[in-house]
C-alpha cells in the first residue's frame, strides 16, 4: 500500500495548482475546484490510508465530517455578500480550534521519550492555533458590529508582556515536561487570552488584513500539527497558506496603504476611521472595486462635470468607454446643460475625444435612462448632480433640473476633495448611502479604473 | 392667461419661436404674435400660426396681453399702449441708463429686463446673456476665418507648409470661451487673456494657453463679473497684449465690464504694427471697444488689418440666437409664474434683480 | 546552538523542502489582482482546514474506551470540516462574479 | 535669364509672391514684375522691390522676358508681343475650349497650362488643381458656416440642446476630402459620396460617412479621374443624394468630370424639400453646376435655401492662393529648366501633357 | 562544521531568487548577480567543507576554476551582440561536457555494492550529459554558418531507433554491471552521437529554441549527477534549470508561434524561411523586438502615410509616443507633403489624435534630423519613403523629394502586405537591409508595439 | 513496479522536494516578456553549469595517483568554470541594455 504517498503527493500539487489560479480572475473558480479536490483525496486517505494501531472509530469521523460539511454549506449559502469577510473569519476560527484540540490532547500524550522537537512542535501549534482561534472570533465579531473597538496606550505593551509569558511558558514545559501536568491547559488559556487582546485593540477598518493574517497562522498551525504526526500534505498545504497568507496579508496593507508594523503594533483604523469623523458620513471606495462594479454592470452612465475639463480627463474617459463596451457594457455619457463653463463645455471636450454624439444624453433623457443605469460614474460634476435643487426648497438651486442620478443602482463621485462646486454650496448626494467617494485627479482616477478593468480578465 | 409677442424693431431676435410657442399652448396659455415678428429670424406667420398662435396689429398685442415679450427695444409710445397691471419682458440692457430704460422704468407695467439675471447657477437656464455671448463667440471666429484669407490648420502640403493661424482672445467669459473652443476645433493656436485668474483654469481646460499679466485686481464678489483694475496694472497688460498681439492673424476681444465703459485692450500701436491680412473681432464694440479703433457695428480696414466691430455678432445667426432666447424666455416665465401672475415672490433674487422700477415702487414691495 | 545545527543537517531535505515551499507560496501569490484578495484569502483560508488530517489520525488512533480524545478529536474533525466545506463553498460563492456573461 | 509676372486680370490669383521671387533670384534669374500684379492677392510692389525684384509695365513684360508667368488669363493682344521663343506658364483651364485656347495654341510662344498636369505622384508638387481645390474645399466649407445661422457642433446649453449640424459632400477629390475634414473640425456631422468608390477608404479615413451607391462605373485607368456613367445608375444616385441632401444643412458639391459638363446631383425637387436655411456650396458651377439652380459666381436664395455658385472660391483667399500657386509655379519651372530653357525633354509626361500646341507642332516633336 | 548544509540552503535560495528576478527586465541584472553569487557560495563551500576521504588536489581544482574563469571572460568580453546566442549555445555545451566527464569516470567506480538507482542515475547523467553537448555544438555551429542544414525523410525514424538503442543499453549495463567493461564507453559514443543526429535536422531558424531546450537538458544532467552525489545545490539548482528551461523553451516556440513537438520531430524551420522565399530579401520583426529598439532609442521618427489614415491608427500613435516619451526617448512626426491622400492629410489626422504642431516636422528639416534618428518608424507610409526617387533615374517618381530614412540608423515599416503604393511602384526600402518589416494593420500593431513598451519595466 | 513504489515512500521527501521545485521552476519563468527570453535562457545556463560541484567532489576524492580521474576531473572543472563564469559574464553584457538611462 505505498500508493498512500503518491496520492499525497498529488493532493499537495493539487493544492498548489488550486492556490496558483486562485490569484488570476480568470482560473480563479476552477483554482477553488481543484484545491477542494486536493483537499478531498488527502482526507479520504488519511481516512482509509493503512496505520499502526488503527482503531479505526471511522463512526466518529463521518459523523464528523458529516455534521461540519453540513454546517458549512449551510452558512455558505444563506450568508449574504456583505457578510462574506465575517463568515470566512469565523471558519478561519474554526480551523485554529481544530489545530488546538488535536495539539492538547498530543500533549498529553507526551512521556519521557518524546523527543525535544516533537514537544516544541506540538505546544507552538496549540499556541498558534489558539490564537488564530479566538483572534478570529473577536474579528468575527467586530465585522458584525457585536465588538466594539476598544484600545488604550498600554495594550500594545500587555500584549508584548503576556507574547513573552506565553513563550516563556512553553519553553519551561519543554525542558522539563512531566512537572506540571496542568500547564498544557495553563497555556492553552494564555495562548486563547492573547488572541483576544491582540485583536481587540485593532480597529474594524482593519480587519480584513487581520482576518488573513489569522488565515496565515492557522496554515502555520496545520504545517506544525503535520510536523508531529509526519504527515506531508498537512505540512507542505500548512506552509503553503502560511506563507501565502503572508503575502497577501501584506499585499492588502499596500492595497489601503498601511505598514503592516502599523498594523501589529496597533496604531490600527486611524486614517481610515478619519475622513468619517471630520465631513459628515461618506464612503470612500478603491478603485479596484469601483472598476469590478462597472466590469460586471450592464449600463454605466457617466456624468462629466467642470473637473473633467479641469483634469482634462475626456481622452481617459472614452478609453475607459472602450475596454468596458468590448467587454460589453453599455456606457453613456449624461450632458447636464450647465456642465462646465460655456455652453456645451462637455461637448467640445467629449468631442475631441471623439465620443460619437449618439453616446451624449441630455438632460430629460438622462433622466429618463438613470433608473436601470447600474453605475453612474459622476466625473467631476458637482452642481450638476445636487439633489438638494429636487427635494430642499431652502437650496438656492431649488427647482433647477438636476440629472437625479440616484435613481440608478450605484454612484460613485470622482473628484479631489470634498470642495464645492462652482455654485458653491454643499451636495448631500455625497453624503448620501448609494454614492461612494473616489478622491484623486479625475484622469489619473479613470486611468486606473481602466487598468484595473483590463487586468480583470 | 394671453401672452403676447410684439417684434423687435432694433435686432433679428424674436421672443417666442413656433416651437416654444406650441409649448407654451401645451401649458394653457394663448398666444398672440405681432405679424411678421419672426421674420427677421426667419419663422413666417404660417409657422406661428400652425404651432396655434394668434396673428395679430402690434397695436392688439400690446393692450390684449397679459405678459408682453420682445426682444431688446420698445419704443415710449408701445408703452402707454400696455395695460396697466400687465408684465413686459425683454433684454432691454438694464445697466447702461438710456432714455428707453427710464421710459421703461415710469411704465406702468412691471418690467423685466433679463440681462440683469443674476449669474447664479439657478438662473443659468433663463441666462439669455451666456446664451447670445456663446452663440456670438462662436460667430466671432467662424466670421473671422471667412474674413481671414489663410487656413485656420497647419498644412503640410507639396506646395509648401503653411503654419496654423494664431488667434487670440481678450476676455474669457462665456463668449471668450466658445471663441476659444471653436478657434481650437478649426486648428489654431489659441492664446486667450483675462483679468479674472479664476479663468485660466477655464482656458486652459480648453486646451488653449492662457497668458498672464501678474498683480490682477480680483474681485470675486463681483459674481463673476470683472472690475476695473489698477494703473500699473493696466500697463503691464497692455505691453503683453500688445506683444501676443502683434503675432496673431485673428484677434476676438469680448473684454466688457457691465455696466462700464469696455477696457481698451488694442491701441492704435498695437493694430499699426500687426500683419496686413490680419482679422479684428471686437465684440465690446457697443460698449466703446476694446480696439481703440474700432467701429461699433461696421468693418474697416485699418491699412491691411480688417476691423469688425459688432457686440451682437448673433444677430447674423437670428434663427438659432432666437430659439436660444425663447427657450430662456420660456423658463423665466415658467419660473416668476409658479404661482400665478399676480403674486410674483419678489423677494426671490431672479425677480427682484431683473424687475426695472422706480425707487419708490422698490421701497413699496421691500 | 549546536543542537539545532545538528538538527537542522538531519533534516536538511525537510528544511530545503520548507524553504522552497513557503518560497513557492509567496511566488504564487505575489502578482494577484486586488479584485481577488478576499476570494484568495477565504480560499487559502479553506486549505488550511487540512488540519483536520490531524484529527483524524488522531480519532483513528484513539482507544474505543478513551472518550475524551474521541470527543475532542471528533469536535476537531467537525470543526475542520466545517473550515473546509464552509470555506470551499463561500470562496465559490464569491468567484461567481467571474463567471463569464 | 529673365522671368516676367503679368498680372491676372480675372482672378486675384499672381503667379509669384514676393517669397518665391526671391527664392528664384537666389538662383540667378531676373524677375520683372508687372506694376500691381500682386495687388488683388495683398501683395504690394515695394513687397516685389524689395525681394529683388524690378517692377515694369505689362507691354514690358511681355517683350522683355523669356519666361511668362500668368495667372488664369491672358489676352489675344498680349500674346502679339511675346518674343517668339519665349516660354508662357499659367492655369489656362486647357479642357475646356474657348478661344483663348485657341489663341494659345496659335501662340508663337510655348505654352505650358499647369491645370493638364498628369496626377502623378511625382507631379504633385506643381498640381495647382490640387493646392487650389484643397484651399477652395476649406473655404467652401467656412463660407457655408458663415451663412449658416446656426452652430456645426452639438450644444447641450441651458437654452436646449442643438444638435450638430448635417453636412453632405458630393464628390470627394481634392476639394471634396478637405471640406469633409474642415466639417468634421467644426463638429459637423459629415456624410459623402462619389462615384469613384476607390474614394470610399478615403472618406472614411477622415472620419466621415460614405454613401453608397451600388453599381458605379469604375475607370481607374482615368488617372483618378472620374467618368460619365450609365443611365440607372445616374437615377439611384440621384434618389439617394436627395433623401440625403434634403436630411442636410450644408451641402458642398464639387463633382467634376474634367473637360466636360459637371454631372447634376441636386435636382430642382431636393431644393424645394431643403430645410429652410440650409445652405448649398456649388463648387462646380463653372462647368455647369452640380445644382441645377446654382448661377456661377453668384449666391441666390431659393425660398429659404441659400445656393453659393463659385468654382473659384479660392480667389476669397487671393494671398493664401497666390502662395501656393507660385510654389507650383517654382517646383515646375525647376523641373522643366532642369537642363535649360532651349532644350526642354517633350518626352517628360509632364512638359508633353502640358504644352499646349496645335497638332503638326506635336507631330514635330513626336 | 554543520554550517555547509545552511550555506548550500543559502545558496539555493539565492540561484531561486536569481532566476526569479532574471524573468523580469527591470531587476534582471541584479538577478544575474544574485544567482551568480549563490554559484559561487556553493562552489567555495565545495571546495572547502570537509569531506570523507579527502586528498585535497586543491592545486587542480583551481587551476581548473581558473583557467575556465579566464576562458569564459574572455570569450564573454569579445563576443559582438549578433554572436552571443553561439556563445551560450558552446557555453551549454561545456556544461554538458562536464556532466559527462563527471559520470563516466563515475561508473567505471561502480562495484558489485553499487545500488541500482545509483547506477540509473549515473548513466542517464552521462546520456543527457552527451546529448547537450555534442547537441550544443552543432547548434553552434550553425548559428555560426559554420554547419548547413541537411535533414531526410528518414532522420527522425533513425533518431527515434538510435534514442531506443541508449536506452537499451542503459537498461541492460544497468542490469548486468560488471559484465562488459568497455559498454560504459559505448554508452558515451551512441549518446554522443544521439546529439549530432538530434540537433542535425532541425533549421537554423529554430536552433534558439534547441538551445534553450539542450540548456534544460544540461540542467537535468546537473541534477541526475547531484543525486550521485546526494548533493542538494547540485539537485536543486539542475532541476530548477531544468523545469525552467522547459518552460521557457515552450515559451519561445509559442513566441515564433511553433508547437514544441513540430520541433523535436523536425519539420524544423519551415515557416521562418518561406517569406525569403517568395518576395525578394525581406526581414521580418516582431513587435516585441521594435519595442526594445524604441524603447532604448534616443530618438525616434515617426512617418505616417496614408496607411495611418486607413487605419485609423493616428491615436494609438499618440499613446506609443506617450508611453516612449515618458521613458525619456523623444518622438517626432516626418510629415512628407504628399502623405495622404489629400494636401494637409496627415495634419488633420494627428490634430484629431492633439499630437503637438511642435513634433510635426516637415520635409527638409525631417530630412535634416534623420540622420541622428534612432528608429524611422514607418507607418503606412510608402511612396513618400520611396528611395528610388533619389537614385533611380529610371523610376516615373525620380527627383520627387522623399524622407530619406535610410540615413537613420533602423527602419521598421508598419504595413498589412508588401501592396504597392499610390502610385503602384516598387519600394526598394523595404528590402534594405536596414529595414524591417513588421506587417499587420497599423493600429493594432502600434497598440501591440505600446503593451509591448509597457511591460518593458 | 513495487521497487518502484517502495522507493518512492522511502524517498517522499526528495520526491516532494523535486516535484515542488519542478512547479517553482515552472512558476517562476511562467510569466517573462518575450524581451527576456535570451538573456535568461543565458542566465539559467549559467546555473546548469552548477554540474561543477560534481567534477570538484571528484577530484577531492581522487587519489593523487588516479591520473585519469584528475585529468577528467580537471577538465571538467575547465568546462564547468566556463560555463559558470562565462554564463553570467555574457548575461550581463546582454542586460546592459536595461540599464536605466
Ligand atoms: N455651463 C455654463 O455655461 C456655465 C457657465 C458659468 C458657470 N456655470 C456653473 O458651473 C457649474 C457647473 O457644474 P459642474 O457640476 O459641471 O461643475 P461644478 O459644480 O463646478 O463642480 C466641479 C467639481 O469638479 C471637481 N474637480 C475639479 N477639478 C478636478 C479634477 N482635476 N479632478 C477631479 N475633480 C475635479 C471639483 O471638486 P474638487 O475640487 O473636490 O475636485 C468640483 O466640485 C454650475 O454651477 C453652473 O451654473 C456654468
Ligand atoms: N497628399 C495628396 O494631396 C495626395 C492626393 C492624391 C494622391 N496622393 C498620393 O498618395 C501617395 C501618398 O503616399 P503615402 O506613402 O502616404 O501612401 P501610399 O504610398 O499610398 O502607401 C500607403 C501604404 O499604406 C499601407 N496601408 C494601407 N492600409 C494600411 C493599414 N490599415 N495598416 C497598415 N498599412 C496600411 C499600404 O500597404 P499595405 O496595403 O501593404 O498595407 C500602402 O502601401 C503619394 O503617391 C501621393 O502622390 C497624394
Ligand atoms: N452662474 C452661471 O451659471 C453663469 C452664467 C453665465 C456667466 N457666468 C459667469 O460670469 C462670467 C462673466 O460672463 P460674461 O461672459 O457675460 O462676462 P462679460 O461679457 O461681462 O465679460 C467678458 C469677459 O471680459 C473679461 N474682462 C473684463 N475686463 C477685462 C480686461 N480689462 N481685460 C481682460 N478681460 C476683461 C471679464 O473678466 C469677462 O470674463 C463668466 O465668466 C461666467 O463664469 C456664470
Ligand atoms: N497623384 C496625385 O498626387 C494626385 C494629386 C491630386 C489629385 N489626385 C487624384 O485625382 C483625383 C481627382 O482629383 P480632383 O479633386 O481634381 O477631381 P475633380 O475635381 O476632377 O473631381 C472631384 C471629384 O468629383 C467626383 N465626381 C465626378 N463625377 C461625379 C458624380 N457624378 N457623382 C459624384 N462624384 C463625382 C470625382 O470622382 C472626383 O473625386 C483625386 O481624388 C486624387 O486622388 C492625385
Amino acid at each position: 500500500m505505498q500508493y498512500i504517498e503518491l496520492i499525497y503527493i498529488v493532493s499537495t500539487v493539487l493544492l498548489i495548482i488550486g492556490l496558483r489560479k486562485l490569484s488570476s480572475p480568470s482560473t480563479a473558480r476552477n483554482g477553488n475546484v481543484l484545491a477542494a479536490l486536493g483537499m478531498g483525496s488527502a482526507i479520504l486517505v488519511a481516512i482509509f490510508s493503512p496505520m499502526t494501531d488503527d482503531h479505526g472509530n471511522l463512526l466518529y469521523i463521518f459523523a464528523g465530517i458529516l455534521a461540519g460539511a453540513v454546517i458549512g454549506l449551510i452558512y455558505s449559502k444563506k450568508v449574504e455578500m456583505t457578510g462574506i469577510p465575517e463568515l470566512v473569519s469565523i471558519f478561519n476560527g474554526f480551523g485554529g480550534a481544530c489545530a488546538v484540540s488535536i495539539s492538547i490532547l498530543e500533549a498529553y500524550k507526551f512521556n519521557s521519550s518524546s523527543t525535544l522537537g516533537l514537544m516544541t512542535t506540538t505546544y507552538m501549534a496549540l499556541f498558534i492555533g489558539g490564537v488564530a482561534f479566538t483572534g478570529s472570533l473577536i474579528a468575527y465579531g467586530k465585522l458584525a458590529g457585536k465588538v466594539k473597538d476598544w484600545r488604550s496606550k498600554v495594550s500594545s505593551y500587555f500584549n508584548l508582556i503576556w507574547l513573552m509569558a506565553c513563550i516563556g511558558l512553553i519553553i519551561f514545559q519543554v525542558i522539563n515536561p512531566m512537572t506540571y501536568t496542568f500547564l498544557p491547559l495553563v497555556i492553552l488559556t494564555v495562548s486563547l487570552i492573547y488572541g483576544l487582546t491582540f485583536v481587540w485593540p485593532i480597529g474594524g477598518a482593519d480587519m480584513p488584513v487581520v482576518i488573513s493574517l489569522l488565515n496565515a497562522l492557522t496554515g502555520i498551525a496545520a504545517a506544525l500539527a503535520g510536523i508531529v504526526y509526519g504527515n506531508m500534505v498537512m505540512i507542505l498545504g500548512g506552509v503553503l497558506v502560511g506563507s501565502s497568507g503572508a503575502i497577501l496579508t501584506v499585499l492588502m496593507c499596500k492595497a489601503m496603504n498601511r505598514s503592516l508594523i502599523n498594523v501589529v503594533v496597533g496604531g490600527f483604523g486611524a486614517s481610515s476611521s478619519a475622513i468619517s469623523a471630520d465631513q459628515g458620513d461618506i464612503k470612500e471606495t478603491t478603485a479596484n472595486d469601483t472598476a469590478i462594479m462597472m466590469r460586471y454592470a450592464q449600463n454605466v452612465m457617466v456624468i462629466p462635470g467642470y473637473g473633467m475639463a479641469v483634469a482634462q480627463a475626456q481622452k481617459a474617459c472614452k478609453e475607459l468607454d472602450k475596454s468596458l463596451s468590448s467587454r460589453g457594457v453599455n456606457v453613456n455619457y449624461a450632458i447636464h446643460p450647465v456642465a462646465g463653463r460655456m455652453p456645451g463645455h462637455m461637448n467640445v471636450l467629449l468631442a475631441e475625444a471623439d465620443v460619437p454624439y449618439s453616446k451624449l444624453i441630455d438632460l430629460d433623457d438622462a433622466n429618463g435612462m438613470l433608473t436601470d443605469t447600474d453605475v453612474c460614474l459622476v466625473v467631476g460634476a458637482n452642481d450638476v448632480v445636487n439633489p438638494s435643487a429636487l427635494d430642499d426648497p431652502g437650496s438656492p438651486i431649488y427647482g433647477m433640473p438636476v440629472l437625479e442620478i440616484l435613481n440608478s443602482k450605484n454612484v460613485v463621485v470622482l473628484k479631489r476633495s470634498m470642495n464645492k462646486g462652482y455654485s458653491g454650496i454643499e451636495n448631500p448626494l455625497f453624503f448620501h448611502d448609494k454614492t461612494k467617494m473616489l478622491f484623486g485627479d479625475a484622469k489619473d482616477t479613470i486611468e486606473s479604473l481602466n487598468n484595473e478593468v483590463k487586468v480583470m480578465d | 392667461m394671453v401672452i403676447g409677442v410684439v417684434k423687435c424693431t432694433e435686432e433679428n431676435l424674436v421672443a417666442l419661436v413656433p416651437q416654444v410657442t406650441s409649448k407654451l399652448i401645451k401649458d394653457e396659455y394663448q398666444i398672440i404674435v405681432e405679424s411678421d415678428a419672426g421674420v427677421a429670424s426667419g419663422y413666417s406667420n404660417e409657422l406661428y400660426e400652425s404651432a396655434g398662435a394668434v396673428i395679430a396689429s402690434r397695436k392688439e398685442v400690446l393692450s390684449k396681453a397679459d405678459i408682453i415679450l420682445t426682444g431688446t427695444a420698445i419704443e415710449k409710445t408701445d408703452l402707454k399702449q400696455i395695460t396697466k397691471n400687465s408684465l413686459l419682458v425683454g433684454k432691454f440692457n438694464g445697466r447702461v441708463e438710456s432714455n428707453m430704460l427710464t421710459d421703461l422704468r415710469e411704465a406702468t407695467a412691471q418690467v423685466f429686463s433679463l440681462d440683469l439675471l443674476p449669474r447664479s447657477t439657478i438662473a443659468q437656464s433663463m441666462d439669455v446673456l451666456s446664451s447670445l455671448a456663446s452663440l456670438s463667440g462662436y460667430k466671432a471666429v467662424v466670421t473671422a476665418a471667412d474674413e481671414f484669407a489663410g487656413y485656420f490648420p497647419m498644412m503640410t502640403t507639396s506646395a509648401g507648409t503653411i503654419p496654423p493661424a494664431r488667434v487670440l482672445v481678450l476676455g474669457a467669459g462665456v463668449a471668450g470661451l466658445q471663441a476659444i473652443a471653436t478657434a481650437k476645433r478649426l486648428g489654431a493656436i489659441v492664446e486667450a487673456f483675462d483679468v479674472r485668474t479664476a479663468v485660466r483654469e477655464e482656458v486652459q481646460s480648453l486646451g488653449a494657453k492662457f497668458i498672464e499679466v501678474e498683480g490682477s485686481q480680483e474681485d470675486t464678489t463681483a459674481g463673476g463679473y470683472a472690475v476695473e483694475q489698477s494703473e500699473t496694472y493696466i500697463k503691464k497688460q497692455k505691453e503683453l497684449i500688445h506683444e501676443t498681439a502683434v503675432k496673431a492673424d485673428i484677434v476676438i476681444s469680448t473684454a466688457n465690464i457691465p455696466g462700464r465703459k469696455a477696457p481698451v485692450l488694442i491701441e492704435n500701436r498695437t493694430v499699426a504694427a500687426m500683419k496686413k491680412g490680419s482679422v479684428i473681432v471686437d465684440m465690446a464694440s457697443a460698449s466703446g471697444g476694446n480696439c481703440e479703433l474700432s467701429k461699433d457695428s461696421q468693418t474697416i480696414d485699418v491699412d491691411g488689418v480688417t476691423i469688425i466691430g459688432d457686440s451682437k455678432l448673433y444677430n447674423l445667426m437670428g434663427k438659432q440666437a432666437s430659439l436660444l432666447y425663447s427657450n430662456n424666455i420660456y423658463n423665466f416665465l415658467k419660473y416668476i409664474l409658479k404661482d400665478g401672475k399676480d403674486n410674483l415672490s419678489y423677494d426671490s433674487e431672479i425677480i427682484s434683480k431683473t424687475l426695472l422700477r422706480e425707487e419708490e415702487k422698490s421701497a413699496v414691495s421691500a | 546552538m549546536l543542537e539545532i545545527l545538528d538538527y537542522l543537517k538531519d533534516n536538511v531535505l525537510m528544511i530545503n523542502l520548507l524553504i522552497i515551499t513557503i518560497y513557492l507560496g509567496f511566488e504564487v501569490i505575489s502578482k494577484v489582482p486586488t479584485v481577488l484578495h478576499t476570494p484568495l484569502m477565504s480560499g487559502s483560508n479553506a486549505i488550511s482546514g487540512i488540519v483536520i488530517i490531524g484529527a483524524i489520525i488522531l480519532v483513528r488512533q484513539a482507544e474505543p474506551t478513551d472518550v475524551i480524545t474521541l470527543i475532542f478529536g471528533t469536535l476537531g474533525i467537525i470543526l475542520g470540516s466545517i473550515n473546509v466545506v464552509g470555506g470551499h463553498a463561500v470562496t465559490n460563492r464569491m468567484l461567481e462574479m467571474f463567471k463569464k456573461k
